[in-house]
């Protein structure tokens, strides 16, 4: 039947679950491989009566997402590498100010100008580190066409459920890739809003820990007057240099996600059963990697993969569990080995760890996994 | 802009009636000497030298102001508007 | 007769954090005042600043405050007022945080023209960081980092944003808070980005560096280069290096000429906008 | 045709429009033949001119792995292109080229080796050489039967700019009409010119 | 007589990888005759771009050649002719690259006058990433991020130039390749930051979207809004709106009203920051 | 006698090292708490006939110090948190395009605008990840005023030997510190400068691996006219998309720093060789740590610190075997815990870790220390 | 710029005695025709339609151009200028 | 005195001129004492008026842990800066404050609690406010005898900029005798006023 096939991109389909999460404000500026969002967010956000800016560079895109989302609009910014070093800093001030919002980092291959077009998974360790200080991070690596609609959905839940910014990460082939899906029901989607004070204005504190740790949020110009800084701050939001206050909000914020971990973290087993060779892997090179396995198991050989659709936070727990079990362990990724030297340590002395890192634009693919597993026996 | 005398209870006042070019006027000159820092303006720009400065050993440059005469004054509110720290009220 | 800026202020935050005699709190003041001239609603007013003692301002106002980081205030303001085109976005910031680090956001949001107003208060230098050269320090003037005298050109603040597009434009100086007042209440009612340079004294790095450390001083030193906008345009660009103009730059009330303003704005951004999303909703 | 898992590449330089060919086939496959497609392009930083491919991999079923391995179809508009693309392609598979712009195919690759001359082709029959991509998409239709001829036609249809409709059916037909002509020669390099690329019924003899 | 590009030409990298008919090649010919005329030594020379199809031209040239991130160029610049201020250093940026997000370092180098010479070449458009508007996409046309017709205003870079301070400003078209070695020509000799806006078809991104698919259609447009700058200097702003001013917008050989130019050039900053090397060393 | 006597403030020893090492440029932008390197700088590279320049921003800054090298005059910039952040996407462009010069970080507390007077060590993670794409990563963390100069001088070694930008990071209390300290003899240092090419221009490739892992490097405006972009290059400096070469690129770069770990790793051991509690530490908590360790001894108690002057690369094998003897492992730092993290992970199950992690900006004092100490036994 | 004829064995020549003005001349035109890309701003731009535009098959764009007729050429050098591909010379 | 560790802190807000103070005093132990000696520095936000403080660590021996922690003189000019940095300090240390501008310091301090009207002092017999941190200096080297009255002497002097070596020489002269006296007294509290700060000699009567 015609009329249920939509083809849909990659970067398509995260610029459509953001509009049906209830995304109104994009503010980007051009860059490849991620280009394509934003196209889309020009012709898509007016209609559905949004705001769709390009601002004079990264740095202002992101200030501008986080200045919408004050006002009670969720925002969502997209890029790629270099645009993803120069939004640090004003990521670093979401966190701080605590601003619900989504950043969508569509890999390329670095670093800097690198590989503009080619396929990478080179900017997870910066996803968690590329702002200065400390900071909880919750980031997401979808594999499937699916699975970027459900969780970049899921992405704009997390930023409204823990005041914070998001990060999305694609990997290019992922973005670009094109295929006819189905998308989820609308009305069936479990949308999230961030929590709303009960309070009347008078009675309002910005960051007010009585209400848990994730303070309620009021929306600008709805009555509740109140000061938003990046610099330290006390629950009325205004700065303070206490460093008892400072200590216990900094540990708040961490524990916004350490403490719901188990509501966050996401991982998909595979073949894990019986399995004494284990594969780490994340966005589309766990597509390979499940191949692999799937060819592997007709070879009788136990191998199974562990997938992480949220990266970061890692089951840090489960892995060191695995890694003390398995008799080899395997990450496959597009980068030089950045999960791998998360994952080494835990392996350590316990287990062998085997590496599959490509940078140079060609995907991993499926026999390049099963020769590392045979390698493992 | 409020029209009435609504000067905090923490300015000092300072009244007099006081002639306008041709209208009789009256004057209240209000001071919040704790928010003062002492920094002069208002002496320099009053036109009839209506503040001057005074020691106050509790600040920390070591001074204050001070109105000396409010008979003086012909409500230019120069004083009033160039004042940094919302510190002086002229009704 | 006597201006209540308790009606606009944070009480328990004043005395504020600036140095006695500080030039950011006359306008601040006159920026209040303006508030109260046009009657917006403090519930409808988002107040955003950059880093910089001039920065700390809307942490004093009783509106929607924002402190955002080192010159991008104007990236945050842009995402506030483009989501919520009917309230009112005001920009404070320094001489550094405005033309320094913020140099590319000031531009573009002249160019924009979005309506919102930027008050940049120039005193001449980095007055947070402990003075050193801004990008409207004079030549030969001293800073932390230029004890030989300073060799960088300045920034018209003025000019550049009138080139930039920005479609009110105006200075006046901390010597004359009336003045201030009257620029910031037309820059607030006029449609479109508007942008007021006010020129103040931060006799604590900039006085005290060049033999000027009361604010007094400053303040005269200021005075004796002001000159008035309508003398200015007939003299020579060489006799006015050292001056400071002031006046209105660009009013978009009357036709220009395009070398004086080349870049007449063709509408409000908001406004704009909303004809891309009526277009786009027909279409859908 | 029977198969359970099929891999098309178009491959040119930037300015062909061979990503829409790409397009067109995965779009058409699952929208009328009841496949699975997914459809990846590859760019580089030349706009015009710099080698591109969009591979399109069909499967009656999930597919798992999102890139061409064992390509069943080969096409390049360009020598660039080929000296760079043509690799993971099956010896059994079928290969087309321009051999006006892919002058240097080595004699000895294993597979069927079409040469047309399909920018000319576009270009004399079509008015512009942008129509390549399309007659291309035509011809894998003749040559391969993955997709049924009315299909590629519906699915060209439903991807045409408004206005260009009858342009592009004509060219697909055109493609379709090669390709069949190329599938009925059991030589292993067929080639194919402006000759061939009369449509047979209306516009033939034009 | 021909002209022997291949003296500074890479030639292995020829043809290049911009397409049919682009523009930029025919401004990279018009400096390579300039460097030509003002008679440099290939090994004096550093040619600095950032990123974009523009940008690219650097790698053509058998001189130093820097290709850096996106915007940035002109900082890289900096840094180089501070450190060698007796070598030439010539900036190749896009509209994109130079003025949205190199938009401050642009306004910078102007201000700060160093010895360096930007050429601008403008197709109003991100050429590289597909189409997108850029600060210079004229209102109303479309681009792969304005479907509806773009709403942004846009830049006039030379009076942006100009109002930042730098002290030779021009602009020609790809139409006449001969203005354009002038002008860079005359930049090259200009003592201080010269700046020459090149207005370029990128046929294959504006153009296509804008119903001029072949470099000359996008040729013929720009030749129909081109307006020399004394004739646009009597017009109305509103008339202008639309039209692409053509000359020097500054030179200074001659002295000019503050209304003109106020950023009166004092100095070229290499030669101003050696007076400062010589005080400190005085003073040691 | 008051001739041999000068005090200076850590920020003057970076500025003061920096000169005697060679470096004549110096391109920044003000920020607390590091400006003082800057005004430094501006007082006296004029006097060594060197350049200083106030950038309009860190972005610039760090350009123009990239610019500055590449003509062959060694190059500083520094900067604090928010500053660090803006530089990241060029110095992965120092990475790629392989330009030796040295970025100092002045820590102060973040995330965001934070606690900018306050002492934090919370960048020592985004030192190794801020910039997107992988690349190598040394990063020197003095405690002592006599070490800002010594690591000084070493970073500009390190810079010119490895032909990368080297991250030297100070905490706040380090950098404004002032005593008297005597400076080693100029005429004793041992100052390194890039390999030179041996060849003609005809023949000189800016990348060529003939001469082992790190190229010679040409100077411009030297007769040698090549190219140098953040693309992905091969040998010739010119743009490659070719995978292979691509790959050995890039492991060319991570080499640069594996292959000379030995030379590069740089700690120190204090009380360890019977130590049963280990500390891991660097920069000015280690000097806490070591008056805890000391009085700790007095008390009987057998514990001993590894203290780190290069904190990237970590001494990993060293770790590793330390935590799988320690009975417990301490790790003080004025963050939220950046380098335990990496330590736990060796740690896991094999020993206990404990953490102080001050980020309110009060020093961790040697009695904090000695009472986890104490917990640990 | 070299004064005596340079162009490289690549090149294809065109050679005519013309007349410039009053001035007997001679042109050598010259065109490199693998470096051409057709885009046809040389036949667009030369006053004297010295140049057209012919079919190429090997090229994708299937054009290049050709010399019509070098004696028509006046040497305004508008082709060479414009031709964004060092594709012409003349001298 | 002899000591083998001595830990001073000046504080007050910016603009009173204290971190000089505490720089002054370490250049001093350094360049005539023999000593090791650090200086740390703490700022705030607000230039003028904001507490500030600065730590000087004294030692005959090597300094490992770079910070105060059981201060033997605490002096503040301000009351912010009292009510912030009043602490890690000995019970039997001393404690100098303004009384003018630190009001309210809790009468159950174990310290000796010296008052002197300093800023009062240094306007009135100085001229400027500023000087009440050399004046600080001073008093330190009276009461404490931690360095020698020449010895600070000197170092203000060798601290001091072109020009104003003669008046910074005779606050540190003023501050040197209102030292000796607090020593002197034996009182718990001592009270400095304006009638103490007269020098012994040439200025005495001005
Ligand atoms: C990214 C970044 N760079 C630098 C700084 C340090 N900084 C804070 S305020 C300031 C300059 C302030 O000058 P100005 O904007 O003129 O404000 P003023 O203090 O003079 O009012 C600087 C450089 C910072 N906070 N963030
Ligand atoms: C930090 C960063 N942001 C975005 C990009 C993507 N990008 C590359 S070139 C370009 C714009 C090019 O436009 P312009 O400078 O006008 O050059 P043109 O291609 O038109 O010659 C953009 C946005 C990038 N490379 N780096
Ligand atoms: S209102 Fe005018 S006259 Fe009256 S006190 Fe103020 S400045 Fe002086
Ligand atoms: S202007 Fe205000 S703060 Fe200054 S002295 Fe006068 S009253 Fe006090
Ligand atoms: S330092 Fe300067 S700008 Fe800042 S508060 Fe003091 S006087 Fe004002
Ligand atoms: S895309 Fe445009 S700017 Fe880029 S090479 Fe093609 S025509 Fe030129
Ligand atoms: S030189 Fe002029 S006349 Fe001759 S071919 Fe070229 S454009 Fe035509
Ligand atoms: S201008 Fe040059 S590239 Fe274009 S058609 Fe003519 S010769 Fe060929
Ligand atoms: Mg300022
Ligand atoms: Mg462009």
């Amino acid at each position: 039947m015609k009329k249920s096939v939509r083809f849909y991109s990659g970067a398509e389909l995260v610029a459509k679950a953001a509009i049906d999460a209830g995304c109104r404000f994009f503010g980007g500026y051009p860059i490849t491989p991620s280009s394509e969002i934003a196209e889309y967010m020009s012709v898509h956000m007016p209609r559905v009566g949004g705001t769709y800016i390009q601002m004079e560079d990264e740095i202002g895109a992101m200030g501008s997402i986080i200045g919408a989302s004050l006002t009670g609009v969720k925002s969502l910014t997209a890029t790629s590498g270099p645009g993803f070093s120069l939004k640090q800093e004003n990521i670093g001030y979401a966190y701080m100010a605590e601003v619900p919002c989504v950043v969508c980092n569509v890999m390329r291959g670095g670093p800097s100008t690198g590989l503009p077009t080619a396929l990478a998974q080179a900017d997870i360790m910066q996803a968690k580190w590329g702002t200065h200080g400390d900071h909880p991070v919750i980031a997401l690596t979808p594999a499937y066409l699916e699975e970027i609609y459900e969780l970049t959905i899921k992405a704009f839940n997390f930023a409204e459920t823990y005041r914070m910014p998001i990060m999305l990460l694609l990997d290019e082939v992922i973005a670009h890739l094109s295929a006819a899906i189905e998308l989820p029901d609308k009305e069936l989607l479990v949308i999230k809003n961030r929590r709303r004070p009960t309070v009347p204005p008078e009675k309002y504190f910005p960051y007010d820990t009585a209400y848990g740790d994730v303070p309620p949020m009021a929306n600008f110009f709805e009555g509740y007057r109140y000061h938003v800084t990046g610099l330290s701050h006390d629950k009325t939001g205004f700065p303070t240099t206490d460093p008892d206050l400072v200590q216990a909000d900094q540990e708040r914020h961490l524990r916004k996600v350490k403490a719901h971990i188990n509501e966050i973290i996401d991982y998909e087993y595979y073949m894990m059963k019986d399995a004494e060779i284990i594969i780490f892997a994340y966005g589309s090179t766990a597509r390979a990697a499940r191949v692999a396995v799937d060819n592997a198991r007709k070879l009788g050989i136990r191998v199974g993969m562990m997938r992480f659709r949220v990266i970061w936070p890692l089951p840090e727990a489960e892995i060191l569990k695995l890694c003390s079990k398995a008799k080899a362990i395997i990450v496959p990724e597009m980068n030089m080995g950045q999960l791998s030297d998360v994952i080494e340590r835990y392996a350590a002395d316990r287990t062998k760890i085997m590496r599959i890192n490509h940078v140079g634009g060609v995907p991993i693919h499926p026999t390049d996994v099963l020769n590392v597993i045979k390698e493992a026996l | 802009m409020s029209e009435k005398i609504n000067i905090p209870d923490h300015y000092s006042k300072w009244e007099s009636d006081v002639k306008i070019g041709k209208k009789d006027d009256h004057v209240t000159i209000g001071y919040w000497r704790d928010g003062c820092k002492g920094c002069g303006i208002c002496v320099d720009v009053c036109p009839k030298q209506v503040w001057e400065l005074i020691e106050a050993k509790d600040k920390w440059n070591g001074q204050v102001v001070q109105v000396t005469d409010a008979s003086k004054c012909i409500k230019c509110m120069l004083c009033e508007i160039h004042c940094p720290d919302f510190c002086i009220k002229i009704y | 007769m006597a201006f209540e800026y308790e009606k606009y202020l944070r009480m328990d935050k004043i005395p504020h954090l600036w140095c006695p005699g500080c030039g950011i709190g006359v306008v601040l003041k006159a920026m209040l005042r303006s508030v109260e001239n046009v009657g917006w609603e403090k519930n409808d007013i988002a107040f955003v600043s950059g880093i910089g003692c001039t920065s700390r301002a809307p942490g004093y106002i009783d509106c929607n405050t924002l402190h955002t980081t080192h010159g991008r205030a104007l990236s945050f303001a842009t995402g506030i007022k483009l989501a919520q085109p009917a309230k009112h976005v005001v920009i404070f910031s320094g001489d550094g945080d405005a033309t320094a680090i913020g140099g590319n956001h000031f531009i573009h949001a002249c160019r924009r023209n979005i309506d919102m107003t930027l008050v940049v208060v120039n005193n001449n230098t980095y007055g947070m960081t402990g003075g050193q050269h801004s990008p409207t320090t004079p030549i030969g003037y001293k800073a932390s980092t230029t004890v030989y005298g300073n060799i960088d050109p300045t920034f018209d603040i003025c000019l550049l944003a009138k080139a930039a597009g920005a479609s009110y434009v105006a200075r006046a100086t901390v010597n004359k808070g009336k003045m201030l007042e009257k620029y910031i209440t037309k820059g607030f009612e006029h449609k479109g980005f508007s942008v007021i340079v006010a020129t103040a004294n931060c006799h604590t790095q900039f006085g005290r560096k060049n033999k000027m450390s009361d604010p007094i001083s400053v303040r005269k030193w200021i005075e004796s280069r002001e000159i008035p906008i309508e003398k200015a345009r007939t003299m020579k660009a060489a006799e006015l290096n050292d001056k400071i103009i002031t006046g209105e730059f660009i009013t978009h009330e009357e036709e220009t000429t395009w070398w004086e303003n080349y870049n007449h704005p063709i509408h409000e951004y908001t406004e704009a906008y909303q004809t891309i999303r009526d277009k786009a909703q027909e279409r859908k | 045709m029977k198969f359970d898992h099929y891999e098309a590449r178009f491959a040119g330089v930037g300015g062909q429009g061979v990503i829409l060919a790409g397009k067109i086939l995965a779009y058409g496959m699952v929208s009328f033949e009841s496949c699975r497609a997914i459809e990846t392009p590859t760019y580089t930083a030349q706009v015009r001119g710099g080698a591109t491919k969009v591979d399109v991999v069909i499967d009656k079923n999930h597919i798992e792995y999102p890139r061409a391995e064992n390509l069943d179809f080969f096409l390049s508009l360009h020598q660039k292109s080929f000296n760079i693309y043509y690799k993971e392609i099956k010896p059994d598979a079928i290969v087309v080229v321009d051999p006006n712009l892919t002058p240097n195919v080595p004699a000895n690759i294993p597979q069927k080796l079409v040469m047309v001359d399909l920018v000319e082709i576009a270009k004399k029959q079509m008015g512009k050489t942008l129509y390549a991509a399309v007659i291309a998409v035509g011809l894998f239709a003749g040559i391969t039967k993955v997709i049924k001829e009315s299909n590629i036609q519906k699915a060209v249809l439903d991807k045409a700019p408004k206005g260009t409709e009858i342009d592009n059916l004509k060219a697909v037909k055109i493609g379709i009409e090669l390709g069949k002509k190329a599938l009925k020669s059991n030589d292993k390099v067929v080639k194919l010119t402006i000759e061939d690329a009369m449509l047979p019924d209306e516009d033939n003899g034009k």
